[in-house]
């Protein structure tokens, strides 16, 4: 059973030798000088100033924490939608209930601004 | 290996509709707070109130149905095939039996009090949003599953729907630093302790092989429990779960800070009815689910009993502040319901349920009375704040007196018998030793409630630095003077008269075992 | 086939893990948030284990449940998170201590 | 391949036979995907030239059509240079942690009936699995690189992708409940009938939100605010170059192609011929217009070709915007047709059965 | 007329009084109010002397009703020979209390007599509750009301006095409340009666005695536990003191001989010898303290420990006894000095606190050396006050006479140490009292302020004579009290001397 999952992994595997390996080919091709300009950060021309890892807007935030919730739910609905037709009408009952009670959060977090970006 | 399992096998799916009636009353809630939710969305902020009257008639018509939940000819059936008073459904993972209908009961109508002393401070403060009544009706439906459930997953899961809804309460002031800090605190404490108790119910499951309470305990009736390592871990790790959810010693460090921090409706809520709930669970995973495990859990409570008593009512005495002073005194009250459970009768598990559902009524009031004499930008949470109260409110001044005393312990305030039943179950089951330390800790916490009770009577507000919030006359509504009254009076009135409360907690025990 | 022991000690290993980083963790508070992410893992792991040598779906019904939760507690704790860093401009354990007694 | 299988065991032990296959079996898959990928890029530039009444590149080769070679030359022969104060090692795990999913992905991608590497029951879910781990490799980019450009694009793919992830999670769900498996083979299987069983009739709005937020997953004009040049260069990968940068190429239009054969695979019968078993009996055409590889080829190339269509037509979206379209738009259309889905399938009508 | 539920009428109408004044409040009238309510107790409560039968041990005026019963506890009351004049007691000293605070109490008095109204219910409640845990109820209860007492209308160091009074005697009766919940789980029930039945091992019992001991011993109080009293008394208002000395300390002697002897006979027997040396040392050491007091009142009060002592002593010398001469011959009159002088010393006490309140309210003073001379300013006052302190001192003829003299009596049986231990008191009790009355009331005029002394007038002679005439009359003729409580303490007698060991 397991032992289907076992390409999947070569793979991974091969994914990321060829990676490893195209960087290795790369860094022993090309040239290595480095300068201060060639190696300072990219900022439109200026001299590079303070640190680039700034805070940032917390609604980034608020998306990653929307997409958490609505992820999982896709999990809940992966395996129903799967087994549909043998659970019957109580299962798509049930999910209408589920899915009611997410649209209803759906809606809450639309109402309240979260979607907004601007 | 320690192992030695059951012969499981797939359970054959199947998708018949199972019966709603036993869960109307939780199905109605969610209903009402999706309905609550919706409507408030499209509101105006001088229409609040209309969330506040939707939550409140919500919860006083599922009170309705708990109440009518349990016909006679249906229990009267369920006598005869089950020999139990109490009808499950859902799988029998969800149970309605008198126990937790007068949890749930109490849970609901204690709620709607603490709505009502909500209002005033959260209008005063901006706060006034529906996410308050929403949040606490999503918590009152946890902790309504969690007083029904049959199962270590319906368990789990009623539990993280009120503490999740608790949280975000915890933190719902969000611009203000301790709120949030206390919410942080309470986060991750809380969390710690939903993974322990998981761990400790996942090890369970391994040995037993169900989730289910009722199979977990006749698993264990045919083998020697206190012998076998994997159990004896797997309680160990549910005990402190437990522990941290209800805050006693050792796990009681998020107590405190979180009732300083929040705000005080927060508080208020968070110091009652998830209580009653917190004892629920106790009861269904101690008493229901790993009986066999009495001489187990019966030792490792006492000691926690003991410690909450000692620290709670000793660290309480330095305490300046009213809600710290209350959080402290909480853990210690905690430490009173495990003695309860720990005498392992049905006699004290009865106790314990008064005293919880006593102790809510009481906590209630005294949190009431903070929000009464707190203003915007003043919270009257600082022990000075009370004093000369008697010569400003002398009403409120006796209702005060009366929840302190009835936190004390001192007849005849319904705290006297609330202790009274907890000892005369501990002694029952012959730990004197540790009804003793009760007494004598109880002494100790007297001290400080009559400090309280000192400062509101004896002394003059003028004598004090000359705060003038404090002679500002309190402004509250009719009906949260009125809710203040009935409180503090039905104190005195379960004080005088504690037989029937007492008889229905014991008949919901004798019922529900 | 894996013996099931395994499994437990992994989780119990993870389990520990979660812990120790818990209560040694002084600095970081996202450092905490992931210790009790992986606290519900070796939970999870636990549950699983078990479920599949006891032949027993309700273990993995379980583990469903408790990654849903999982979830809804980190959205929480993360906006706990941020109201802490905007009314702090800190997110170190250690400076959270504005009650004391 | 069995028999290959049997030659290979008859002198080397099982489980390394075993692997050599699926080592080959990979190359297969593996070399032509680079391929399309070096000519995706080409395709592009000539597509996107014509369309804008130009010729695109025409020196290198006949036709230009040695170009793609001479990029990558040209990239292997770059200096690859690591900005100060980056994170070294992460700096370069980054390019390498969007690349191996990318590819890794393919593993389960049915090409013609049975012709996949691994035929694993939870195909979509592994697709859908390994397919996030690529927006780690562009925030990890992001990060390291400590350029204030790199993180403010690694923030945007970040929301962006997970936002979309959403809608297209929705779109599958749609899917599944009509073909009641997650293996893709299965899912194709179940669209058999020519034209009109596809899915994509009945669950035209899934589609349309399927492939849109697969634009918008990749980062793909009109959404590829991510590396706008003309609001922050290039994104998350200004600072690389050389062959660190070929990674993140690669891998980008390695995820291009997939979305393309996915869409074809879930909505348009993958391999399954238009006209079904109709012309099987005839000679030439019967193979030509029978089930068969060539059918998803062309599927699929007919969606990168839509790829780059749309980098040709639209302007770039602004980024609320484009939040705004994945949130309030592609997941209220999703979730109102599942519904919708639903009951029908309650009701029993019949293309959804 | 109410023979039905009379003893339930004697506990509810003061406090009804009593919730009515303080709804009231201070504008209607509140004193006549609290006349007509304490008054009414009072007269109420005469039938029960009156138609009490003294022959028999058994409980009269019986009321039972179930109250909680999940837990068997009932409203079950009832008086015999020894609650029923410590209930007539009460009612008749709220009364003088209630007149002793018409003028003098200013701040806020309905409250004032609201408080002394349902402390006399709930005092009435501890005499007649048959029932442990409610008279627990009411013991505790009690507590509420006095600490509010001196709390508010005490003098300057009340706080401290009130919450020491409170925490000592909740202190003490936690423990108390344990015992009973062990007895409830032995005899499965919460009755006295089958309290006093229930077979019990020594461990217990001694456990049970020493709670009892800590519970009552705090409330007589005895030495070494005595130390809230004087702080207690100094601070609270005339009215608190009285009814502290007069009615609250016999609680403590009443709960010895309900709870201790009958229910812990042995442990009783056992531990005797601790009562007594606690009893002797209460007489003679705490005497000795009386005397070099400067504060009246904390003279009166040490005075007072000092003659509970006596109550304890005539109640225990009865095991040195009958260990001495194996029989229990003799052993009553102990018992009954013991409670003639709870009664006496409830009538002079009281009249000596409210002589003290006397001076105080004129002098605002209860400094001795401020004092000197008030005889020439307050005849009436003065006589009034020599025969209260010759009373005091037990002097022949006075009620304080009789039950010390009885108490002393009996001792001799058990040891002629103890018995002159005890009679030291005549002495030092004179020395401290005639001292008092000497620096007080007699010579010369002292100052100024002692000048311009008013007399007594007509509500305050009222009071003391009243109480005179009650001194005088339990020690002249002491024999219907005596003969009220005969067979009842013959009852506990009986009770003492049979061991509950053994099963």
């Amino acid at each position: 059973m397991l032992a289907e999952y076992l390409p999947v992994l070569v793979f991974l595997s091969v994914g990321f030798a060829m990676a490893i390996l195209m960087l290795l080919l790369g860094s022993l091709l090309s040239p290595r000088r480095p300068g201060e300009a060639k190696d300072s950060p990219f900022e439109c021309g200026f001299e590079a100033f303070g640190d680039a890892r700034m805070k940032f807007d917390v609604r980034y935030y608020l998306v990653a924490i929307l997409f958490i919730i609505f992820d999982l739910e896709i999990a809940f609905l992966f395996p129903w939608a799967v087994v549909l037709d043998k659970i019957g009408l109580f299962g798509l009952i049930a999910m209408g209930i589920f899915l009611g009670i997410l649209i209803i959060g759906f809606i809450y977090e639309w109402k309240k601004g979260a979607l907004e970006w601007e | 290996m320690f192992m030695s399992f059951t012969t499981a096998t797939l359970i054959p799916m199947q998708f018949a509709i199972p019966d709603f009636a036993p869960a109307i009353p939780e199905i109605f809630l969610l209903a009402g707070t999706c309905l609550v939710l919706l409507v408030d969305l499209f509101l105006k902020d001088s229409n609040r109130y209309i969330t506040y009257l939707l939550s409140q008639t919500v919860l006083l018509i599922t009170a309705y149905l708990v109440i009518s939940g349990i016909n006679d000819v249906s229990m009267a059936e369920a006598l005869q095939t089950t020999g139990k008073a109490s009808l499950t459904t859902f799988s029998e993972m969800f149970v309605l039996d008198p126990m937790s209908q007068v949890l749930k009961v109490s849970i609901l109508l204690i709620t709607v009090g603490v709505f009502v002393y909500s209002r005033p401070y959260l209008k005063t403060r901006q706060m006034f949003k529906g996410e308050y009544f929403t949040l606490g009706m999503f918590a009152v439906l946890g902790m309504m599953i969690m007083v029904s459930a049959k199962t270590m997953l319906v368990i789990y899961l009623g539990l993280e729907l009120l503490s999740l809804a608790m949280y975000a309460m915890v933190a719902f002031r969000r611009n203000d630093g301790r709120a949030s800090e206390a919410g942080m605190k309470y986060f991750v404490l809380g969390a710690i302790a939903s993974g322990m108790l998981l761990y400790g119910m996942s090890i369970i499951y391994g040995v037993t092989g169900s989730l289910h309470l009722d199979h977990i305990d006749s698993f264990m009736m045919g083998h020697n429990v206190m012998t076998n390592m994997g159990l004896l871990l797997g309680l160990s790790f549910v005990l402190v779960g437990l522990g941290f959810k209800l805050g006693v010693v050792p796990f009681h460090m998020w107590v405190p800070d979180v009732y300083d921090g929040s705000p005080t409706a927060v508080t208020l809520f968070l110091g009652t009815a998830p209580k009653i709930a917190a004892f629920a669970m106790m009861f269904r995973l101690l008493v229901e689910g790993l009986d066999e495990m009495l001489l187990g859990w019966q030792q490792i409570l006492s000691l926690l009993a003991a410690l909450s008593l000692f620290i709670g009512n000793v660290v309480a005495i330095a305490q300046t502040n009213i809600k710290r002073m209350l959080a402290y005194s909480t853990i210690s009250h905690m430490g009173f319901v495990l003695l309860g459970i720990l005498a392992g009768t049905e006699v004290g598990y009865a106790s314990s349920m008064f005293y919880i559902i006593t102790y809510s009524i009481v906590a209630m009031g005294a949190f009431g009375i903070i929000i009464l004499l707190s203003r915007d930008g003043y919270e009257a949470d600082r022990l000075i704040d009370l004093q000369g109260l008697s010569s400003r409110h002398p009403w409120y001044a006796f209702m005060m007196m009366l929840f302190l005393f009835s936190m004390a312990g001192v007849p005849p305030t319904v705290g006297f018998y609330a202790k009274l039943s907890v000892l005369k179950a501990v002694v029952g089951a012959e730990v004197v030793w540790l009804a003793v330390f009760a007494v004598v800790m109880s002494v100790i916490g007297a001290y400080y409630y009559l400090r309280a009770i000192k400062l509101m009577y004896f002394d003059q507000p003028d004598e004090f630095v000359g705060d003038e919030e404090l002679l500002v006359p309190a402004k509250s509504g009719f009906d949260f003077k009125l809710l203040l009254s009935v409180n503090g009076l039905s104190v005195l009135a379960l004080g005088i008269l504690p037989g029937a409360l007492m008889s229905l907690c014991v008949l919901a025990v004798e019922a529900s075992l | 086939m894996i013996p099931l022991s395994h499994f437990l000690i992994v989780g119990a290993l993870l389990f520990s893990i979660a812990v120790a980083g818990i209560f040694l963790n002084r600095k970081n508070m996202i450092i905490l948030l992931m210790c009790i992410e992986l606290m519900l893992l070796a939970v999870n792991l636990n549950f699983i284990a078990f479920s599949h040598y006891l032949g027993d779906m309700a273990g993995q019904v379980f583990v469903f449940f408790i990654l849903t939760v999982a979830a809804a507690e980190a959205a929480i704790g993360l906006a706990i998170l941020v109201t802490v860093f905007r009314n702090r401009r800190t997110i170190n354990v250690q400076e959270l201590d504005d009650m004391k007694g | 391949m069995d028999t290959l299988t049997t030659f290979l065991n008859s002198f080397l032990p099982e489980g390394l036979a075993t692997l050599i296959v699926i080592l080959l079996k990979i190359i297969a898959i593996l070399l032509p995907l680079i391929l399309a990928v070096a000519y995706t890029t080409f395709a592009e530039r000539k597509v996107i030239g014509y369309m804008q009444a130009r010729m695109g590149p025409n020196r290198v080769g006949p036709k230009g059509w040695l170009q793609p070679i001479a990029d990558t030359v040209k990239l292997m022969f770059k200096e690859i240079i690591t900005p100060t104060n980056s994170s070294k090692v992460v700096f370069f795990i980054a390019p390498m942690l969007a690349l191996a999913p990318a590819l890794a992905v393919w593993s389960v991608i049915p090409f013609w009936d049975g012709g996949v590497l691994a035929n694993v029951n939870a195909g979509l879910l592994l697709i859908l699995a390994i397919n996030s781990l690529d927006v780690f490799g562009i925030i990890l980019a992001g990060w390291a690189s400590n350029s204030k450009y790199a993180i403010l694009s690694s923030l945007r793919v970040g929301a962006q992708v997970v936002s979309y992830e959403i809608a297209m999670g929705f779109a599958l769900v749609g899917v599944l409940m009509v073909s009641g498996s997650l293996n893709l083979t299965e899912i194709v299987r179940a669209q058999s009938g020519g034209l009109f069983g596809w899915n994509v009739w009945p669950l035209f709005g899934l589609f349309v939100v399927f492939f849109i937020s697969g634009v918008a997953e990749t980062n793909r004009a009109p959404f590829d605010v991510a590396e706008g040049e003309s609001e922050i260069v290039a994104g998350f990968h200004v600072e690389y170059s050389g062959m660190a940068f070929a990674l993140f190429f690669l891998a980008e239009y390695a995820s291009m192609i997939l979305i393309s054969t996915l869409t074809a695979l879930l909505f348009f019968g993958g391999w399954l011929s238009p006209f079904g078993t109709a012309m099987d009996d005839i000679p030439v055409l019967g193979f030509l217009m029978g089930d068969g590889f060539h059918w998803l080829l062309l599927k699929a190339m007919f969606f990168l070709f839509c790829y780059l269509w749309f980098r040709a037509t639209f302007p770039r979206y602004r980024y609320d915007q484009i939040m705004r379209l994945g949130w309030k738009i592609l997941i209220p259309v999703t979730l109102v047709w599942i519904f919708g889905e639903g009951i029908a399938i309650a009701l029993g009508w019949q293309p959804w059965l | 007329m109410f023979e039905g539920n009379l003893l339930s009428i004697l506990i509810w109408l003061p406090i009804i009084g009593g919730l009515i004044l303080l709804f009231t409040g201070d504008k209607f009238a509140p004193r006549p109010i609290a006349l007509v309510f304490s008054a009414l107790t009072f007269l109420l409560s005469i039938p029960l002397w009156t138609d009490f039968n003294p022959v028999g041990h058994q409980m009269q005026f019986v009321e039972l009703a179930p109250w909680i019963e999940a837990f068997k506890i009932n409203y079950h009351l009832g008086v015999d020979g020894i609650s029923m004049p410590l209930i007539l007691l009460n009612t008749f000293i709220t009364v003088l209390i209630v007149i002793a605070g018409w003028e003098v109490i200013k701040h806020k008095p309905a409250q004032y007599m609201a408080a002394f109204l349902i402390m006399e219910g709930i005092i009435n409640g501890v005499f007649a509750a048959q029932d442990s845990i409610l008279f627990y109820v009411f013991f505790e209860a009690m507590l509420i009301p006095m600490f509010i007492v001196i709390g508010i209308w005490g003098g300057d160091n009340r706080i401290y006095a009130t919450i020491k009074f409170f925490l000592y005697t909740f202190f003490g009766s936690v423990f108390m409340l344990i015992s009973l919940v062990y007895m409830y789980s032995q005899a499965d029930s919460f009755a006295i009666a089958d309290f006093h039945s229930v077979k019990l091992g020594m461990t217990p019992q001694i456990l049970i005695f020493l709670s009892f001991l800590i519970a009552f011993g705090v409330k007589v109080p005895m030495w070494p536990v005595h130390t809230w009293l004087p702080d207690a008394h100094v601070q609270a208002p005339t009215g608190g003191s009285v009814i502290l000395a007069a009615v609250m300390l016999k609680i403590g002697g009443y709960g010895f001989i309900r709870f201790s002897l009958p229910m812990v006979p042995d442990a009783s027997s056992e531990l005797a010898w601790l009562v007594i040396f606690m009893s002797l040392t209460a007489i003679v050491y705490i005497g000795f303290i009386a005397l070099v007091q400067n504060d009246m009142k904390k003279l009166v009060a040490y005075s007072s420990i000092a003659h509970m002592g006596f109550v304890t002593l005539g109640f225990f010398v009865l095991f040195p006894i009958v260990t001495k001469t194996g029989s229990a011959e003799g052993t009553l009159l102990g018992l009954q000095g013991g409670m003639v002088q709870m009664m006496s010393h409830g009538f002079i006490s009281g009249a000596m606190f409210l002589c003290i309140g006397v001076l105080y309210d004129r002098m605002h003073t209860r400094d001795i050396t401020a004092y000197g001379g008030v005889s020439n300013r307050m005849p009436w006052f003065a006589g009034f006050f020599v025969l209260f302190a010759m009373a005091n001192t037990g002097l022949p003829g006075t009620s304080g006479f009789v039950g010390e003299f009885m108490v002393i009596l009996t001792s001799f049986k058990a040891n002629f140490w103890i018995a002159f231990l005890a009679a030291t008191t005549l002495i030092i009790g004179a020395a401290y009292t005639l001292w008092l009355v000497k620096r007080v009331i007699f010579g010369a005029v002292a100052n100024s302020n002692v000048a311009e002394l008013t007399d007594i007038n007509k509500r305050e002679t009222v009071i003391l004579a009243a109480l005179a005439f009650f001194v005088l009359l339990l020690g002249l003729w002491p024999e219907p009290l005596v003969h009220v409580m005969n067979d009842s303490l013959a009852h506990v007698v009986e009770q003492a001397t049979t061991s509950k060991l053994g099963n």
